[in-house]
């Protein structure tokens, strides 16, 4: 199946995203953000919580004065590395108890600071790709079947229970298995430490619940000799320190945009700017492919309209990975069922919608969502709707599928409820296989023309966003409706400049520049 | 006053049949199937055929019954008034203010707790409206205040002692571990302790809510699944209405 | 959507047809059966029952002297019109309470009977066009929805409660309410008399139960402004008189295959041939749709292994229609969507055959039926069988659409079956409603491959069996692996040879050809 | 014995949750859904949650709904024995028989009543067999006569005695009005009035058999759903095996 596409529509798009984006870029690169600093310290290997389970990595990063705040918490801690001689994360320890605190070592010169960093630098990188290269090792031995990967969530608050339920699962076929979020951690300036188990909604995502689950998969990966993944949530107030902790646990996966904190959670624009940019060099170096959230456009309001916005977004989001160091194979672009199952060739639609992002896109691993927003109690209606997801999924050969529930409208699942989902994407799945690979679109058809009217009504938007600069942009609520100010939301004060002479190594590394302050 | 019983319906009037599945943690096997079949014995059920039993994960299996129930309801002795009755349009609504009320009325709405679900409330206030039917901002006679999600009770509260609200409307769409009842509780529970419960038209809304449960938690109304805005807009509308007039007799 | 089909081979197949219904057509026109002469009593108007519940036709003509039968029931009974001077009706009557028998009359000449059969042979047919012209009426008046027409089946037992659940489904959605019979009716030498309130796996087939589901659907029709069509099962032992009965009550369809009996109710062959023929030919007459049942060849055996012998069925068939005066517009032949669902691209193959079948009956009313052998207990999973037959069909614009039940495996269906099942069928057709027009399919590829497989293994089967006759190749199993000798199964003893002088004043007026002894 | 009490799960150990759809002989209204509530309180559910209810005919509402049982079964104290346990391949048991019989079995398939469903009485005995698995026929170690369908069980059993038959497979796919109950009880009581149950290895089949059901009515063994053939030839032979050994030792 092959939809005849405007190419040159396409490459005007693309250079519309860079326009878009290179503003922002100038922006982000002369900014860093609490995150982004606390991000460094949990490289370094800073870890665990202090008085009032306050994270150690936010006990430094509070205490640092603002002018040595911008340049780096890297460099002040790396004097206290170079002073003590103890290793980072002891160091973190020490500083928790209070037995030692930055300021201390305010006389230790720059290059020494550094120094003293540079060999748990690059031993914390070669940790990350022992990692990347552990994962590619278990793919090898334990292949997955072919994509659409079915994706299943857990979601019961008590990460043991969800472990029982993600190995379910993943006997059932699942391929990958995302922990959900507890509600409002993505507005929590901080990552709740250890094992949890209660959530609201979902389970906290802490390293130790990662390590949990990543063991669990890595068994039943070993017992169905095939490589189950694992996923989570970076969006939101700590994307960079998700982004590093996610992986030290080897997850494969993380749901990563460059605006769903801003549109759908009021996070500060800028803060989500600077924030998103180190977390995906984190997730490129580490191997996890991100998750866009283009879904988000279509669950709060019309579907047919906001065709254009989710493929905007797309490029958006792909030109920002790139400057981020991402390859193709990594960006998992967003998209999702969600037309009205009640309109007259909604189905179309729908097809033409993620065959077009196939065709533009066609070496990311793109994510489908399945149908949420118009899954009613009527669980035989919704089990159909799911039907023709996965149909259309198989079609258009999209890559990461995630199962749709037929409790959609009722709860988060139920064990029974992922087993019937499973049931039904494997089964269309496995029925229709091919079914994409013998049908060709009619010139100028129902479908093509559908795909052109997104593809047209996506340039005109970023004709717009890129004529008024994109914070503007979002400020007038180009996107989804929602209008955000460059200086309003949460965790805009954990924005700063960075001053002369800042120094975030694992940025410096990432990107094979030497490192000095 | 009592009618007769009514039972479920499979294909004979009173053959009480009922559709059921459920997990067991249990090993699928014949025995599992058998306790299956015994559970819904246990249930009260009759005739039970386990039509499907099979494992879905290890230590787990799923079931699949039919059977039928000796329980029958008598419809004459449920009350669950509907709340959705006053038909009018927009247009009767607007006309229907003014002519009684002759003022503007001031409502705001809001999802309460640490509820973000916002395209409920948003689908009976914004313009837009839902399924072509107006949102309250689109009426002449209402000033709608939408406070958005995440609303916390006592900021709700604190907003209609400040605005003189007339009506309140409260959604809630997460119903896990009873937080809607909870929250709406509270909600009514600070109104009334603040001495504005009875100046105050309240509402609550959510996939979950009907009006009976509205009544029983002390709302004047709840709505639920499919609610139009003009369908709440008439509600509040008839409701203070009559309210005026009874203060008007006293 | 089109398969190239090679158009050759479609020709040789229908000439292979003709070539094997023509002998059988020989045999057909020199015989009668007890079943054809009890229909020309019935057309007349003779009806009701005697003692023991024996219909008065059965007492009629099992009374007629083997000489007399081989001329036809209609000489004998058309002596005693004559000589008595009563209308049919009340001749029957006064027979079946035995106060006059048809010797008494047999001195009457040949001509004075037909004479005086010729203006009741004139009023019934009169009253057969006046049922047709009447459904054309209310067609127009109350217009269908556009096909597929969704087909629901009723089965209590009891016609009162058939009543309510058609009128359900009616509202619901349904455009067709089949009444399916009681257990074993076909295998009744007998057409049962009156309403009936109890049956065996369905409701007996009744002229009066005809009549209380044409009313209450008539009924309903007015309400939602769209005519509800009729149907019941001809093909058993009763063929002709069933055409008869439902011509009168305005059924709009008839289950009528010229080989389902023999093969799958051990009917006896030249029985099922001479029956098919001259109920068809009622069935032309009023203009009721039939529905042959090729569906049966796929619930007893593999159906990827069938598929030939179904397409081969539908040739046969179709002749057999042809040579009974039906137009195309009225041969609803059949296939049903039975692949097993855990083959890897079976749907491919059901649209394949879906589409063949389209493609070479283009003006045939395809009735396409459901998922029956493959439905298990587990509902959910069979209603997603159901979406993907539900989608078949409204891509390859069928037009009889059975719709499948979710309870299959389990129980005759449920009121709640039935609507869940509609609000399938009609949410897939409509969000794919144009979805066939929208594409192509790969020139060589896997769906074009397969239709040319079938087409080349059914003509290969009509050739087998034009070379053998079609009743040495039933005898040899050649259908559905049932081997049936041409004197075996039941209602043998009904067939004879027509004698010099035969009549059959409705066959000679339905050919427009004089009557005469 | 007892042990622990098994409920269903939802998502929690013990949550007891069950889903449920049927359909009440009303119009549909908020009382209607209400009163499907309240007929699951009375059928003994806690938290009822109706999250779907609507009109799908006149006169008729479906309903859909989540709540949980108190109930819960005791694994321990329920006896299903399998009969698909005796795992052996066709060689084996051809093997087997020669061995500790040495001599070729008799059986008799056959749909008895009314019921015509040959396809799964078929799949076992059949040369073909099912799901790649060798039907009966195609066994050395049996002689199998199918008598198709719509056997009246005295005709079964005045075959059995006329061809001195080993082993008798009674189908019953039709199960309206407990039809399948009635066809196996007459079967087995037609045996034992004529003295041939002793003799014979007795077993029933159809998509509701269990062998659980099938023991109750006094047969050796009943199989349900998806069985193979091979399943039934072991059963077959192991049997007969015994039984002879015993009937030595007497
Ligand atoms: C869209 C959506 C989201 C969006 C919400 C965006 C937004 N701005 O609203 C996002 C993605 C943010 C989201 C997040 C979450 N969601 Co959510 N979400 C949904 C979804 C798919 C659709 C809800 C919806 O918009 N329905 C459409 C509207 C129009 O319908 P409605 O809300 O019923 O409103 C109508 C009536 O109820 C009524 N009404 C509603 N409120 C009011 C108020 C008044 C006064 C009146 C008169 C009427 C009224 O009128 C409306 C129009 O008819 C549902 C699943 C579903 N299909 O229902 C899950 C669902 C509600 N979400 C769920 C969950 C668990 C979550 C999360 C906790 C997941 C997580 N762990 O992160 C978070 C929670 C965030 C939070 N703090 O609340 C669960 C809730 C389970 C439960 N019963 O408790 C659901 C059911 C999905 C599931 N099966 O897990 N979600
Ligand atoms: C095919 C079929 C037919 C065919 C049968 C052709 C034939 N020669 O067998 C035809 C079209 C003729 C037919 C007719 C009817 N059918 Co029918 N039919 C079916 C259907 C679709 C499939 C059955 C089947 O072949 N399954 C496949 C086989 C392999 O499975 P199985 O039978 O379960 O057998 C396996 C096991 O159970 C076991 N087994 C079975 N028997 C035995 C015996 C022994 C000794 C052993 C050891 C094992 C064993 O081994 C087999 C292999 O694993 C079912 C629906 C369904 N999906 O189940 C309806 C179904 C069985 N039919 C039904 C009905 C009502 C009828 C009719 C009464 C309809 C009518 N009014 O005309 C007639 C009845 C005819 C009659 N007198 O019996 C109902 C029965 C409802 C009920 N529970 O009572 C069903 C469930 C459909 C429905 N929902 O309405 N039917
Ligand atoms: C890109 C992205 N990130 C994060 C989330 C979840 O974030 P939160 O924890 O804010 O619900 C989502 C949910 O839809 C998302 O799409
Ligand atoms: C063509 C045809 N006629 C009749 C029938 C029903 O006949 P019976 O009453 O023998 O079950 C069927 C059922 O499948 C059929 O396909």
């Amino acid at each position: 199946m092959e939809l005849r596409i405007d190419r040159t529509a396409v490459d005007r798009c693309r250079a519309l995203a860079s326009a878009i984006a290179a503003p922002v870029q100038e922006f982000i690169a002369a900014h860093s953000t609490v995150s982004v600093e606390r991000a460094v310290l949990r490289l370094f290997g800073v870890d665990g919580v202090g008085p009032d389970d306050v994270p150690v990595a936010n006990l430094i990063v509070d205490a640092l004065p603002e002018a040595e705040r911008r340049r780096g918490a890297a460099l002040a801690f790396g004097r206290g590395v170079a002073e003590t001689g103890l290793d980072p994360g002891v160091l973190g320890e020490a500083i928790a108890v209070g037995r030692y605190a930055l300021a201390d070592f305010a006389g230790v010169p720059d290059a020494a600071a550094l120094g003293a960093l540079r060999p748990h630098v690059e031993s914390a990188l070669a940790h990350l790709r022992v990692r990347r290269e552990e994962r590619q090792a278990l793919l090898a031995r334990w292949p997955q079947l072919p994509p659409p990967l079915l994706y299943v969530i857990v979601a019961s608050g008590n990460i043991y229970e969800d472990r029982s339920a993600a190995v379910a699962a993943a006997e059932a076929g699942a391929q990958i298995i995302a922990v959900i979020r507890s509600t409002g951690q993505s507005l929590l300036d901080f990552v709740p430490f250890g094992p949890t188990t209660e959530g609201f909604g979902g389970t906290y995502a802490t390293q130790a619940n990662f390590r949990i689950m990543r063991a669990a998969l890595d068994q039943v990966s070993e017992k169905l000799g095939r490589y189950v993944m694992l996923t989570n949530y970076a969006s939101g107030l700590c994307m960079p320190e998700i982004a590093a902790t996610a992986a030290l646990e080897r997850l494969d996966m993380l749901l990563n945009d460059s605006m769903y904190g801003i549109l759908f959670r009021d996070i500060n624009m800028k803060r989500t700017f600077v924030d998103q940019h180190f977390s995906r060099m984190l997730n490129a170096y580490s191997g996890i492919v991100i998750n866009t959230g283009e879904d988000n456009y279509l669950t709060t309001a019309d579907a047919v309209d906001q065709a254009p916005a989710v493929l905007a977004s797309q490029f958006i989001n792909e030109e920002f990975a790139h400057r981020a160091g991402m390859p193709d194979a990594q960006i998992g672009l967003g998209d999702a069922y969600e037309i009205d199952p009640g309109l007259e060739d909604g189905f179309l639609f729908q097809v033409a919608q993620a065959q077009l992002a196939r065709q533009i896109f066609p070496n990311a691993p793109l994510k489908y969502m399945p149908p949420t927003k118009h899954m009613t109690g009527d669980i035989f209606k919704g089990h159909l709707v799911d039907a023709l997801f996965n149909l259309t999924s198989v079609m258009t050969g999209q890559t990461i599928h995630l199962c749709g529930m037929l409790t959609e409208a009722i709860h988060t699942p139920y064990l029974a409820d992922r087993a019937l989902s499973i049931e039904n994407a494997r089964y269309i799945m496995n029925t229709a296989r091919h079914f994409g690979d013998e049908i060709a679109l009619r010139p100028g058809g129902r479908i093509e023309r559908r795909a052109e009217d997104v593809l047209a009504g996506c340039e005109a938007l970023l004709d717009r966003v890129a004529g008024m600069g994109l914070m503007a942009a979002i400020d007038a609520a180009l996107f989804a409706d929602v209008k955000r100010s460059p200086d309003g939301g949460r965790g805009f004060d954990g924005v700063f400049p960075r001053a002369a002479g800042y120094v975030n190594p694992f940025e410096n590394a990432l990107r094979g520049e030497p490192f000095t302050a | 006053m009592t009618g007769r019983l009514i039972k479920p319906y499979g294909d004979t009037m009173n053959d009480g049949k009922v559709q059921m599945s459920f997990t067991l943690p249990v090993e699928w096997s014949e025995t599992a199937d058998e306790a299956a079949r015994q559970l819904a014995g246990k249930m009260g059920f009759a005739d039970v055929q386990v039509v499907e039993g099979r494992p879905i994960a290890g230590g787990f299996s799923f079931f699949v019954l039919y059977a039928s129930t000796p329980q029958g309801v008598d419809l004459e002795t449920i009350h669950a008034p509907s709340v959705r009755t006053h038909a009018m349009t927009m247009e009767e609504v607007d006309a229907y203010v003014l002519d009684r009320i002759g003022r503007k009325l001031r409502v705001a709405g809001a999802c309460i707790g640490t509820d973000a679900h916002t395209v409920g409330i948003d689908a009976i206030l914004n313009m837009k409206g839902y399924k072509g039917d107006y949102g309250l901002e689109r009426y002449h006679s209402f000033e709608t205040f939408n406070l958005g999600s995440q609303v916390a009770p006592e900021d709700l509260v604190a907003f209609t002692k400040l605005h003189a609200v007339d009506a309140i409307l409260a959604s809630q769409v997460v119903t896990q571990k009873g937080s809607d009842l909870k929250n709406f509780t509270e909600l009514a529970e600070l109104l009334e302790a603040e001495g504005l419960r009875d100046r105050v038209v309240l509402v609550c809304g959510g996939p979950r809510v009907t009006n009976l449960m509205a009544s029983e938690l002390g709302y004047d109304a709840g709505f639920g699944r499919g609610t139009l805005p003009s369908e709440v807009a008439a509600f509040i509308a008839v409701t203070l209405a009559h309210r005026l007039r009874e203060e008007t007799r006293v």
